[in-house]
């Protein structure tokens, strides 16, 4: 399914730029890209002692990694930053953590949803 | 091996100027411990010969059209002009930079979208 | 031949992509029966290797870059690329169009200005 549109959240903890209103900022991205082109959304976060820090959601570029994925889902085995990517509006407005050692069956993973 | 007016047929003439797949890991290249994704992507490249006439599709240059056509007529005083990417695209690439933040940055020309002869 | 950790040196080893002469002359080539003027010029061309690490001045794209890069890392899976053109001049030209008209034009892209890795 096409992707127009993308959660776009930018985690920025530097004071000053608190201090101008620049801090956090979220919204929604329109993805641009070349016509011929397949556009994404994705995600980035960091597990802080058990807490999920959204770091970064946006639109992503033409990418086969991303390729027919509704869901945004990180597979790898407990990274040092988390990544997803998935095709769809919005679609990273949820995001999944489904390493690949656990069973395919494990529909459970939790969505991860930002903090507010 | 069968001959045209006196030049002799190559028995496999090597392809003409074309894009091929060239995949790239970053992992492979040890990169991973900066780029967090993608780990791979398609990037192409191109080979192939570029000889007399070039085709349009491979859009050369005046000088391009002009250097083949004297690489044609004496191949020792003049290289053939060479296959290389005329357009390319970029892709977006997550990593960590040196202070450890995240940052997402659009990659230009990393994929190639055509070849032509140069 | 001399070694450096076991990787011979070639005795004469191929120039690094740099900018040549090449000498056009349009009445060798049969055109000055619709060229005025110029009947010759010097085109230059662009020759030699593309290696590893990619000079600056060569002005490598990051395609480029990553592309020698695993040309270097293994020779047979990816090849070199290449020294072609990388910025070009027009010259004037004074010719006869097919109505017997004499036309003064522009010809883009006629001159090799500079060469780069691509």
């Amino acid at each position: 399914s096409e992707t127009q549109e993308c959660v776009h959240y930018n985690y920025n903890p530097n004071p000053a730029a608190i201090q101008e209103n620049r801090g956090n900022r979220s919204g929604i991205e329109t993805c641009a890209g070349e016509k011929d082109k397949r556009r994404h959304c994705f995600a980035t976060w960091r597990n802080v002692s058990g807490t999920v820090d959204i770091v970064k959601q946006g639109c992503w570029l033409d990418d086969t990694n991303c390729y027919d994925r509704t869901e945004c889902v990180e597979t790898k085995e407990s990274p040092d930053v988390f990544f997803c990517c998935c095709e769809g509006n919005m679609c990273n407005q949820k995001l999944f953590y489904t390493p690949d050692n656990t069973q395919a069956v494990q529909t459970t993973s939790n969505p991860v949803t930002p903090k507010p | 091996a069968p001959t045209t007016r006196g030049k002799k047929l190559a028995k496999n003439p090597k392809p003409r100027c074309h894009r091929k797949q060239l995949h790239v890991n970053f992992k492979e290249m040890g990169w991973d411990d900066w780029i967090i994704a993608p780990l791979e992507y398609e990037a192409y490249h191109c080979d192939g010969v570029c000889d007399f006439p070039i085709r349009s599709h491979l859009e050369p240059t005046n000088h391009a059209i002009i250097q083949t056509l004297m690489n044609s007529m004496d191949p020792d005083s003049t290289p053939p002009t060479c296959c290389v990417p005329t357009r390319l695209s970029p892709i977006s690439i997550l990593y960590i930079d040196s202070a450890n933040n995240v940052v997402y940055k659009q990659y230009e020309d990393m994929v190639v979208e055509s070849c032509g002869c140069r």
